[in-house]
């Protein structure tokens, strides 16, 4: 079983009142030196079978047409490695 | 004596106003507090009350709970003084520790807003001295982040400890673990639920009960008996 | 990089503009050259084709609008009227209403979640902007069929919209409409209406005078928001920089606007606005124009002030974006300090961008070379007036031929019960607790009725109990048989559920949804619709105080029904005394009020059990409506009900089932002597209602309508668990509520 | 200016309806081979000056006492490698 993340966030110029409600808080919190935030989902879905092109595409229709809203949003979907140990580095393949 | 009651303003907070109507109702003092300032005002208790804090946009109440005058809550719960955190103040108060456990999104995933049976499960908190053990009293329910979860082990302690305050009746709204409607700390001075007492204080309005009042009452109670 | 100031226009007279891209017409564009005496500059050209679009300057529809005005009845309550943000009406007491209605349509097919919670923010900035604070708001909708796969996509996203924003901001939902219709398939109808109370003295206007007063954005940042076509003038004036993709939806932050409102009202509270816009459409071309243009003088703005979300932006695009949650203030400048540490202290970002000035020009600098100097009215009030052919469409004569009453009827009780039961949960006759359950309706303390009432009422007065009441409606399937009469029936419904809940009907707002204006047909549709609605007015006494057009709701040449929808706005003295629609006591009597004819055109059994659209909509008799209005505020006012409900679709058997449900009892009804069952339980004759009379005030109630001239029949009692319709059959309260309450839930949970 | 991804997600024994809701959905989409799917967020940082052990220290306090309740989830702080062109494949460090 592999694990497919998809990860979906608003468009650049979309306004993102979350990311930035967080953004101001930051300082109040005594953290500084944070210049801009934005926030948003992350899709985890364990994938029975491998994971070949043509699942790979077929998860990029689910993002495209379900996960995603794609007036307002762009997603990334890549194959998360299998971790051992999640502190561990890790290569990763972006698509 | 007038009992003096603080009710705190967040920046998005909504049931700041109904709040304070609701404690002149039952006779008290209501004293709004701004959540920029520390200073308390010396007031005997603390409401926290319901709305959208900070838009709720990171997570329910996890951005007041920075505010100053959580400061100075945090200190006077901790030192006994009744608080109460209804809807976004249990989330509050939740975010803050003082009471265990957090809030979720419902499990059917939208708002849900609906007159609500409760049935009381511990009458001797601070604010809730004016219900018997028991008693079923219906009051509104309004919120899309109300389910109240915490791992077993904190559940067990809770019920064993007699610290459900409050049980859904009926139809638990939001797949609460346990029915858990409302609970408080160990000393019984901390109270937080999902559903909205303030907004049952009069006849007519809402849901047109008064099942809400007590709540109110309760705390002279406890302060005129203390 | 060139920027286009008013000196490189004046050198530059022969430059090609992209005036047809930004929906201009060639007349338009040379009147713009007229005005100026020069070519207009990028940044103008902007601020001229948006403010000239139809949907900012009403140009197909100002000339049947103004029958509002001319036709407005004698009205003392009327405090302000049309041309303003929202009109205001006197409710007594020292206390003054506003309220109004807007579309919202378009933005919430192409994104239903952020369109929809957008065209609240939208209508609660417009309430705001004329002083009050806003106490509630409703949401008429109407959707394709309800089982179409894209329903599914829309509805929820746009409930899930307006609660998301309405909610956070801390209004209750109060009521509105669901409607079904595949007329609106790819074009369906969000309205939005909000309702603000104030003081009489609290009362703003959106006008910039006194010269060296301060003009002061706040709110949110400005961003690219809903700009998607201005680019184009971004891209001519910016060769070397090509413009980074601009957004053409819009998303809402209804905290900001939370902030805003709050922060607002402190102002007001404080007295330091001399006049007030809220930015919507058409964002500061709107805002700076019509303030300067409504005021005495001139205006001059320092563009490149303005707090900025993406520093990328061109001042053409600055000017015409949408960014939501913004309002602009005129403040005298020793009143300057205390406002912005009012915003400072609600975290709302305030920047001074300009000033009055003693000129007749808005003058719009951008780091100190001017690129705008234009006489505001002929931006803001003096756009083009078309006079838009219109004609009866010749099918309409085939479709009033096709007449409903001579559809195939139920032939047996039992044939009869079950389209009964098909038609109480047919989508649109079905529960709509699924969606508005979505919806705070408790919030601020006030709500004393919400759906599924009559119509949405709230306390405006904790001492006295005084209350405002405002319901809306619209058959667009009755605007279609006859846009005159539908407007109309639209009108005399919303005032109908007003009075039922026993509040005075005194004024109303209205969203008038239609197709295309440039097809004949539906300026015909338009005109009679709006020919229809002043006429009503006039007889019922209740001015228009103001509304919103939307227009071009069609896809291809297919336009939406002619879909007016009206908002009446009622006060009662005492929200004690309301009215409540369910039945709730066992022995109390049934009285039906007003005249059942055999009126079956555009009736939901047409819709549901034949699917069938013919005929003559339901006679309107404004005389009757408010005559029943009368009895029924009387009524209310000296306790003779414990319960009434207006009639409309589904007829009478739709209101005692719902009646029933609401208040948990059942009901035994007796068919009067000399009617058809069918017709008694189904018909839709309009200036009707069904009450619940207490036995010890059945004389006195009989005895007022009597006298009064109302007809009442006594028409059965408020009994056990079951609708029992004697003769004909019975059906158990509880497959009444399975059949009414799952329908919506099955459709689209 | 370096870009740090904190993703939080909501622990394996809470219950993710969000999650379900989509995995419930894509059956109904014409997907099939999904065998779960959770939701959670993902925060994009922006960082001012350079991304050393100390802002990453600081970045994981953040996400510890703000960005995440670690009463209900879990998180994972780690550095977005530049990239030109989000298309290519890229490596990734993971903390
Ligand atoms: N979109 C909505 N938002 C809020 N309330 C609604 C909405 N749709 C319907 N309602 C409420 O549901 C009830 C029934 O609606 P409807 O059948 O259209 O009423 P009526 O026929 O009396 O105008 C009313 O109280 C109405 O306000
Ligand atoms: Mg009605």
């Amino acid at each position: 079983m592999a694990r497919v993340v998809v990860d979906v966030m608003l468009k650049p110029e979309i306004l993102d009142p979350q990311g930035q409600a967080v953004q101001r808080a930051l300082p109040r919190l005594g953290f500084e030196g944070i210049s801009d935030v934005r926030q948003g989902k992350r899709f985890e879905l364990e994938v029975e079978g491998p994971v070949d092109d043509a699942a790979l595409a077929r998860i990029r229709e689910i993002a495209e047409t379900f996960l995603a809203n794609t007036v307002i949003e762009d997603f990334d979907v890549r194959i998360e490695a299998d971790q051992a140990d999640s502190a561990a580095l890790a290569a990763k393949a972006e698509s | 004596m007038t009992v003096r009651v603080g009710v705190i303003t967040f920046p998005g907070t909504l049931d700041d106003r109904d709040t304070q109507r609701a404690v002149r109702v039952a006779g008290l003092e209501a004293v709004p507090l701004w959540h920029r300032d520390k200073d308390l005002k010396q007031v005997d208790a603390v409401v926290l009350p319901g709305g959208f804090s900070y838009g709720d946009y990171l997570r329910a109440g996890a951005i007041s709970r920075f505010s100053p005058v959580m400061e100075s809550v945090i200190g006077q719960a901790k030192a006994g003084m009744p608080v109460l955190g209804i809807c976004n103040g249990f989330q509050v108060l939740t975010e803050t520790h003082l009471l265990p456990g957090a809030m979720l999104r419902n499990n059917h995933l939208h708002f849900i807003c609906r007159d609500q049976k409760l049935r009381v499960e511990n009458a001797e908190t601070a604010w809730t001295r004016s219900y018997e053990q028991g008693q079923e009293i219906n009051i509104p329910l309004k919120n899309i982040d109300g389910r109240y979860v915490a791992d077993e082990r904190v559940l067990d302690e809770l019920e064993a400890e007699g610290r459900v305050v409050f049980r859904y009746r009926d139809v638990n709204p939001n797949g609460s673990l346990r029915d858990i409607a409302g609970i408080t700390n160990e000393a019984g001075n901390v109270v937080g639920l999902m559903p909205h007492p303030e907004h049952a204080v009069e006849p007519l309005i809402g849901t047109g009960r008064t099942d809400g009042l007590g709540f109110f009452t309760s705390i002279l109670k406890k302060l005129v008996d203390a | 990089m060139t920027l286009d100031t008013i000196k490189h226009a004046e050198q530059t007279p022969d430059v090609q503009q992209p005036w047809a891209e930004l929906g201009l017409k060639q007349d338009e564009y040379e009147r713009i050259r007229t005005i100026l005496g020069r070519r207009p500059t990028g940044a103008e050209l902007a601020m001229y084709s948006v403010m000239w679009s139809e949907h900012c300057s009403y140009k197909s529809s100002k000339v049947h609008l103004r029958q509002f005005g001319e036709k407005a009845p004698e009205n003392d309550a009327l405090l302000v009227g049309i041309g303003e943000n929202a009109g205001v009406v006197d409710v007594g007491q020292g206390y003054a209403v506003t309220f109004k209605v807007e579309s919202h349509n378009h933005p919430s097919y192409i994104e239903p979640y952020q369109g929809a919670a957008t065209g609240v923010g939208g209508i609660v900035r417009d309430i705001l902007a004329m002083g009050a604070r806003p106490v509630a708001v409703m949401d008429p909708l109407r959707f394709g069929a309800a089982d179409h796969p894209d329903t599914k996509r829309v509805l929820p996203g746009v409930v899930a919209g307006i609660g998301g924003y309405g909610n956070c901001l801390g209004l209750p939902n109060i009521g509105g409409e669901v409607v079904f219709d595949p007329c609106y398939q790819g074009n369906p109808l969000v309205n939005a209406l909000c309702v603000g109370v104030m003081k009489h003295e609290d009362i703003h206007l959106a006008k910039a005078s006194g010269a060296g007063n301060k003009v002061i954005l706040y709110g949110a940042r400005t961003g690219g928001d809903g700009i998607g076509g201005v680019s184009v003038l971004a891209s001519e004036t910016f060769d070397d920089t090509k413009p980074t993709k601009r957004p053409a939806v819009q998303v809402g932050d209804p905290f900001q606007e939370k902030l805003l409102i709050e922060c607002t009202l402190e102002i007001f509270r404080e007295k330091l606005v001399a006049g007030i816009q809220d930015l919507g459409g058409a964002g500061l071309s709107c805002a700076t124009s019509e303030l300067a243009s409504a005021g005495s003088g001139g205006m001059r703005v320092e563009l490149d002030t303005v707090p900025l979300r993406d520093a990328s932006l061109s001042p053409e695009e600055i000017l015409m974006s949408e960014s939501q949650e913004r309002m602009c203030a005129i403040v005298e400048p020793d009143k300057v300090a205390r406002f912005l540490e009012i915003c400072e202290k609600w975290d709302v970002i305030a920047t001074v961008i300009g000033e009055v000035t003693d000129g007749e020009r808005l003058e719009i600098f951008w780091h100190g070379e001017q690129i705008v100097d234009v006489p505001p009215r002929t931006v803001a009030h003096e756009g083009p007036v078309y006079e838009r052919p219109y004609a009866r469409p010749e099918w309409q004569d085939a479709l009033q031929a096709d007449d409903a009453n001579k559809l195939p009827r139920p032939a047996t009780p039992a044939e009869l019960r079950e389209q009964v039961l098909k038609v109480v949960s047919a989508p649109n006759q079905a529960s709509k607790s699924w969606i508005t359950d979505q919806y705070d309706r408790f919030v601020q303390g006030n709500t004393v009725l919400a759906q599924p009432e009559d119509s949405g009422m709230v306390r405006v007065d904790e001492e006295t109990g005084l209350g405002v009441a405002v319901a809306t409606d619209g058959n667009g399937r009755y605007a279609k048989l006859d846009p005159y009469a539908g407007a109309q029936l639209a009108l005399a419904e919303a005032y109908r559920n007003v009075a039922a809940s026993g509040a005075k009907p005194l004024a109303i707002s209205d969203c008038l949804n239609f197709g295309s204006p440039e097809d004949p047909a539906v300026m015909w549709q338009f005109a009679e619709a709006t020919r229809g609605l002043a006429d009503g007015c006039l007889t019922l006494g209740t001015p228009v105080t103001g509304g919103n057009v939307s227009l071009y709701n069609q896809t291809g040449d297919v336009a939406i029904h002619p879909t007016p929808v009206v908002a009446v706005l009622g006060v009662i003295d005492d929200v004690a005394r309301r009215t409540p629609i369910g039945f709730a006591d066992e022995g109390h009597l049934l009285y039906l009020l007003g005249d059942t004819d055999e009126e079956f055109g555009g009736s939901a059994w047409s819709q549901t059990v034949h699917d069938h659209l013919g005929g003559l909509p339901p006679k309107v008799d404004l005389e009757r409506e408010r005559l029943l209005a009368e009895i029924l505020i009387s009524a209310s006012r000296d306790g003779m009900v414990d319960a009434a409900h207006d009639l409309s679709d589904g007829g009478l058997i739709q209101a005692v089932v719902e009646s029933c449900l609401r208040g948990g009892k059942g009901a035994r009804i007796v068919v009067p002597d000399g009617i058809d069952p069918f017709v008694f339980l189904l018909s839709e004759s309009a200036g009707r209602a069904v009450v619940a009379v207490p036995r010890s005030e059945e004389l006195r109630f009989k005895d007022m309508c009597g006298a009064r001239g109302l007809p009442a029949v006594r028409i059965g009692v408020v009994d056990g668990d079951a609708v029992d319709v004697q003769g004909q059959f019975g059906i158990p309260l509880a497959e009444l509520r399975e059949a009414h309450e799952a329908t919506i839930p099955g459709l689209l949970a």
